[in-house]
């Protein structure tokens, strides 16, 4: 089966972020993520899990992007201005996909 | 005094208490315990869409108060200003930066819908009234606290890149809490006793249940947070989480009179002033202010505030209010 | 005429119409109020459960007509039989391709349980009663107009690869909506009167409280829908979505006279056959007409056909089957 | 035997059965009927949460029986014994290994609190009564049996590195059932019967609702189980899944005799020990014995003597209840 | 730690496909795999988000395999007689396993 | 946009086991991992669903870590130990990160 090389970026993110990472996203001319919920993780700022929030302020999402190679530089640059002050973690992979027409 | 302690003792052993006590003692038990997020966010839909169209209802049946407008307006007042008091006392008593007490001050100055309804809860028990449109003014308090938190950063310094993220005004005024108990609040209105009548046996019969279920949950929470942060409640802290609700409900005491409401109004006043977000500001600090630590915020208002108001606080502001107005 | 409008006036600030309202302008206001997903599908569970159940019962209360199976055979001939309607009228109407408008037709073949349930209330609310197998009759024409819509592309061209998906027939057949929907009304004419009452408090009192909770959330879907799929909802599109149901209505009116049902009877043979499916029947074109553009399809059903009857729709429906039944 | 047949026939068309029935039906039809994981989990935790409020309310009202604890120490002795029987039963009758034999049995010697909730069903439809604190034994009949399994285990062998994992036992002894149910019973009783009427429309009315939904749902699950592992439940298996419960529930006639409790209380002490745990003891299984395979444990206690209980069951403990007590 | 070579597929697909794709790759030979919820997305076809769906038809899931590299093409055959007219986006990676007996 | 090799390992693991799991990672010095929930999933053992459970035994969860390349082998010790007698499958993928001084 024909594949096609593209990049796989991960971001994981707060909840309270994901409308302006989408937005930013789109902006840089990304065709198309998908969001994953998370349940819960540990970091810096020590452990949390879903089940222990009252607040819609303490849950995140990964969000994963497939694109060309040549649009990871937008995709990073957009992604970057977005996490930046906040928390999330940003990381980058090598795939292939079928179907490239779609990218 | 004799009253308040009674008072308290017979709050204490309240059901909703007690299962807010076990939620807690579960969690520092590390019991894996817990309600699924989708329950809990159910339920707190439930107990806003209930609270909401029964203060509506209560504003249709009992005439439109001509102090309605007066109360908003006292409690957008109230919600702007007590967070630069809280600001002020947390950078004298505590070592916090001035991102920090920002932060916590503008959860002081916004208000806990929990408390509310517990506050309503032992209104009722104690067969007082309290103006229905009282709802309305708890909508009203929330989102004003945050554009003071903002500004005090803007003056006194501290995040770099401080000042407002666009769309952040209206993500704050538009929080699914506001638009869905000031929702019902009208519709409870427009609807009155009829409509009133018609979900009578969802809203009203089960709502205490429910409420138990909520405050296990709001335990579990609670006592996981503390027990996760127990690294930052040094004792100035903890202390300013006890204090505040005190001076708060002054402020609260002080606009309910100069209303003229009645000794369940001065109550809930009390309650709004005196109790701390932990939904709302906190979702609007981790988009403004990132920087801020949300481990302290969490902390007091939720760790601390939030059980002490219910426990020995609302006790405490129903003596006040009725030794004061008489009621 | 001034009946109509009263009535309608009157539907218009009931509380579940105006809590569709309600999500329908925080959906519009981009509030980010929400219902978890967990919880919509928990209260359709709940809908579904207490219709089912309380049809049941009263078939074990009232007897059973001897109109039960023509009732159930006229609705199956409704639901094969309306697409052919909607789709000469799509043709015609709009611009449309032969597998949008085929699968758009499916859906209008089918019927909208919620709307179903809002008349059931309009019905109670004005003082009719009801045959309790109409709810036998709603679950027997969800399915018969996927066939019809599958049959009209096999005929008229379009999609290359037309035809059934292996397993699609039975995955309709057993869809959870009719499986519920059925078994609820099997036990509740089993168990009668005497499980009626076991458990009414759950599924008589509470009812209309959850429904107005469920059609908050429609409303917040519905809308949405509607401002994502703006640049869809061209005028003639518009046009059919909101005529469909009037002549749709005609059908099901032809249908109760001629079965010689009870007012109520009538309206709800009008209301089934006016609505549009937005559960199962999207869920089918997925899988065996994937190249249909869902935006189209879930844009009429949900976000003009459905508000529109539920607002309007019913009782226009109601006027209608009491000038023709005198009931 | 008459009133046995008569019994259970009645027992087979209350609406609880007939939805299990439903879940099952479903299940075998591979309908895609499903309730979502959040609700059902809140389903449980409102089960558990009323009927340790009622069982504490039940003390409070009728004063501590002196036989309290000595229920509790019998409940804790039948749930470490039993074990050990069903253990030689299986490696007599069926071919099981010995890790899978010891988990099996541990399930046996725990219990099902909904099997225990439909019990109470039937005594409160048969107008008897029964003692609160059965709620409390349940609770404890939870834990014990596990560490018969274990070392079970650890005596025949098998598991090569059997043994107990590091926090283990306080994982089992603080799951979040035994919490919740023990939290609500003495809540129940602390608060009394001021605290049950406060939550009475929450807890009591729609209770049976509640269950009936809760049991589709279990049928379901047990329904998709018995699907997946059709090849699992050879005849001696099925077998045992049905002789474990009878042989079970003698044990629990000869406690609840000796302790002299009421025909209700005997009718539960002998369904607590006809029944077998699917929820903490598959999870401490999955934890401390992973070589054993859950799916013939949660078969049999799930798939087999779960609806057996529910079913036949449950009649015919109830038989022999009254006929040794006389009531 | 002794790893192994292998490939990690990721479809990400309608949930009303789900039962379709995970019985074509068993048929396939495919020993294992995991499925994740996803919250939402976008793509050509626009945005959506898990709870703005009332119907079952909206929400998508993500299905990960990890299976031998020989294994590889035909399962990518197999998702592809699925994914090929539905909604769908096909990534492979390079991946290490722990245990690889067991694929 | 500067980015770092990493390495991304995914281990899917029984619920039940999860906290074990978390513990051992920080006992190994994993700064940070984010655990994903999982609907479902197929392998030796048969089919399931997150849908068709009672049991708090059934579920599984996949758990996410980004690390430095030298932390590798810890991490996978640590893993290993848990997994071992337990359902569970742990794979390692190259990656890049942004904010490398996060890891
Ligand atoms: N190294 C990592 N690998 C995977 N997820 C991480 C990592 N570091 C942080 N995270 C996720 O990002 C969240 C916030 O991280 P932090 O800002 O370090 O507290 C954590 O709770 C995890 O969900
Ligand atoms: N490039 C991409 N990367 C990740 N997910 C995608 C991508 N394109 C599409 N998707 C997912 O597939 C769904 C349907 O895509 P589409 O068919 O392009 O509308 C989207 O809503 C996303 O969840
Ligand atoms: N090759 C695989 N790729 C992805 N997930 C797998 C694979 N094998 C097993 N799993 C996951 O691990 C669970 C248990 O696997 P097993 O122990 O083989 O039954 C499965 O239900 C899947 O969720
Ligand atoms: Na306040
Ligand atoms: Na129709
Ligand atoms: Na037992």
């Amino acid at each position: 089966m024909q594949t096609h090389k593209a990049k796989r970026v991960e971001i994981a993110i707060e909840s309270v972020m994901e409308s302006r990472l989408s937005d930013a996203l789109i902006e840089a001319g990304v065709t198309g993520f998908t969001i994953l919920p998370v349940l819960g993780g540990s970091g810096r700022s020590g452990r949390w899990s879903r089940e222990g929030q009252v607040s819609r302020a303490g849950g995140m999402v990964s969000v994963v992007c497939i694109i060309r190679p040549e649009k990871l530089d937008d995709l990073l640059d957009a992604a970057f201005s977005v996490v930046d002050r906040h928390i999330g973690v940003v990381s980058v992979l090598d795939c292939e996909v079928l179907r490239a027409e779609r990218f | 005094m004799d009253g308040i302690l009674a008072l308290a003792a017979d709050n204490l052993i309240s059901p909703i208490i007690l299962f807010f006590a076990l939620g807690l003692a579960a969690a520092f038990a590390r019991s894996d315990l817990s309600v699924p997020e989708a329950v809990a966010k159910g339920m707190s839909l439930y107990l806003l869409f209930a609270i909401g169209f029964k203060g509506g209802a209560s504003v249709a049946a009992h005439g439109l108060d001509a102090t309605l407008i007066m109360s908003l307006v006292a409690g957008a007042i109230l919600s702007f200003l007590i967070p630069f008091v809280a600001f002020a006392l947390l950078r004298v008593m505590t070592g916090l930066s001035v991102v920090d007490a920002a932060a916590v001050a503008g959860h002081y100055g916004s208000i806990s819908i929990v408390t509310f309804v517990a506050a309503s809860s032992v209104i009722a028990s104690a067969g007082l009234d309290s103006e229905g449109y009282m709802v309305a003014v708890a909508a009203m308090m929330e989102a004003p606290a945050i554009l003071s938190a903002l500004w005090l950063i803007a003056r006194f310094g501290g995040a770099g890149q401080g000042g407002m993220e666009p769309g952040l005004i209206r993500e704050i005024l538009l929080n699914g809490s506001i638009v869905l108990l000031v929702g019902s609040f009208l519709i409870g209105w427009i609807t009155g006793q009829e409509g009133l009548d018609l979900i009578a046996s969802f809203i009203v019969a089960p709502f205490q249940g429910v409420l138990c279920l909520f405050l296990l949950d709001m335990g579990l929470v609670a006592g996981r947070g503390l027990r996760e942060a127990r690294g930052v409640l040094r004792p100035p802290l903890f202390l300013f989480g006890v204090m505040m609700p005190l001076i708060g409900s002054m402020f609260g005491l002080a606009a309910g009179l100069l209303l003229g409401l009645s000794t369940g109004g001065v109550l809930l006043f009390m309650t709004l002033s005196a109790s701390a977000s932990y939904i709302a500001v906190p979702a609007a600090m981790r988009v403004a202010l990132p920087e801020a630590n949300p481990s302290i915020y969490l902390t007091l208002s939720l760790g601390v505030t939030f059980p002490f108001n219910l426990t020995l606080g609302i006790p405490i502001y129903l003596a006040i209010a009725r030794t004061v107005t008489g009621g």
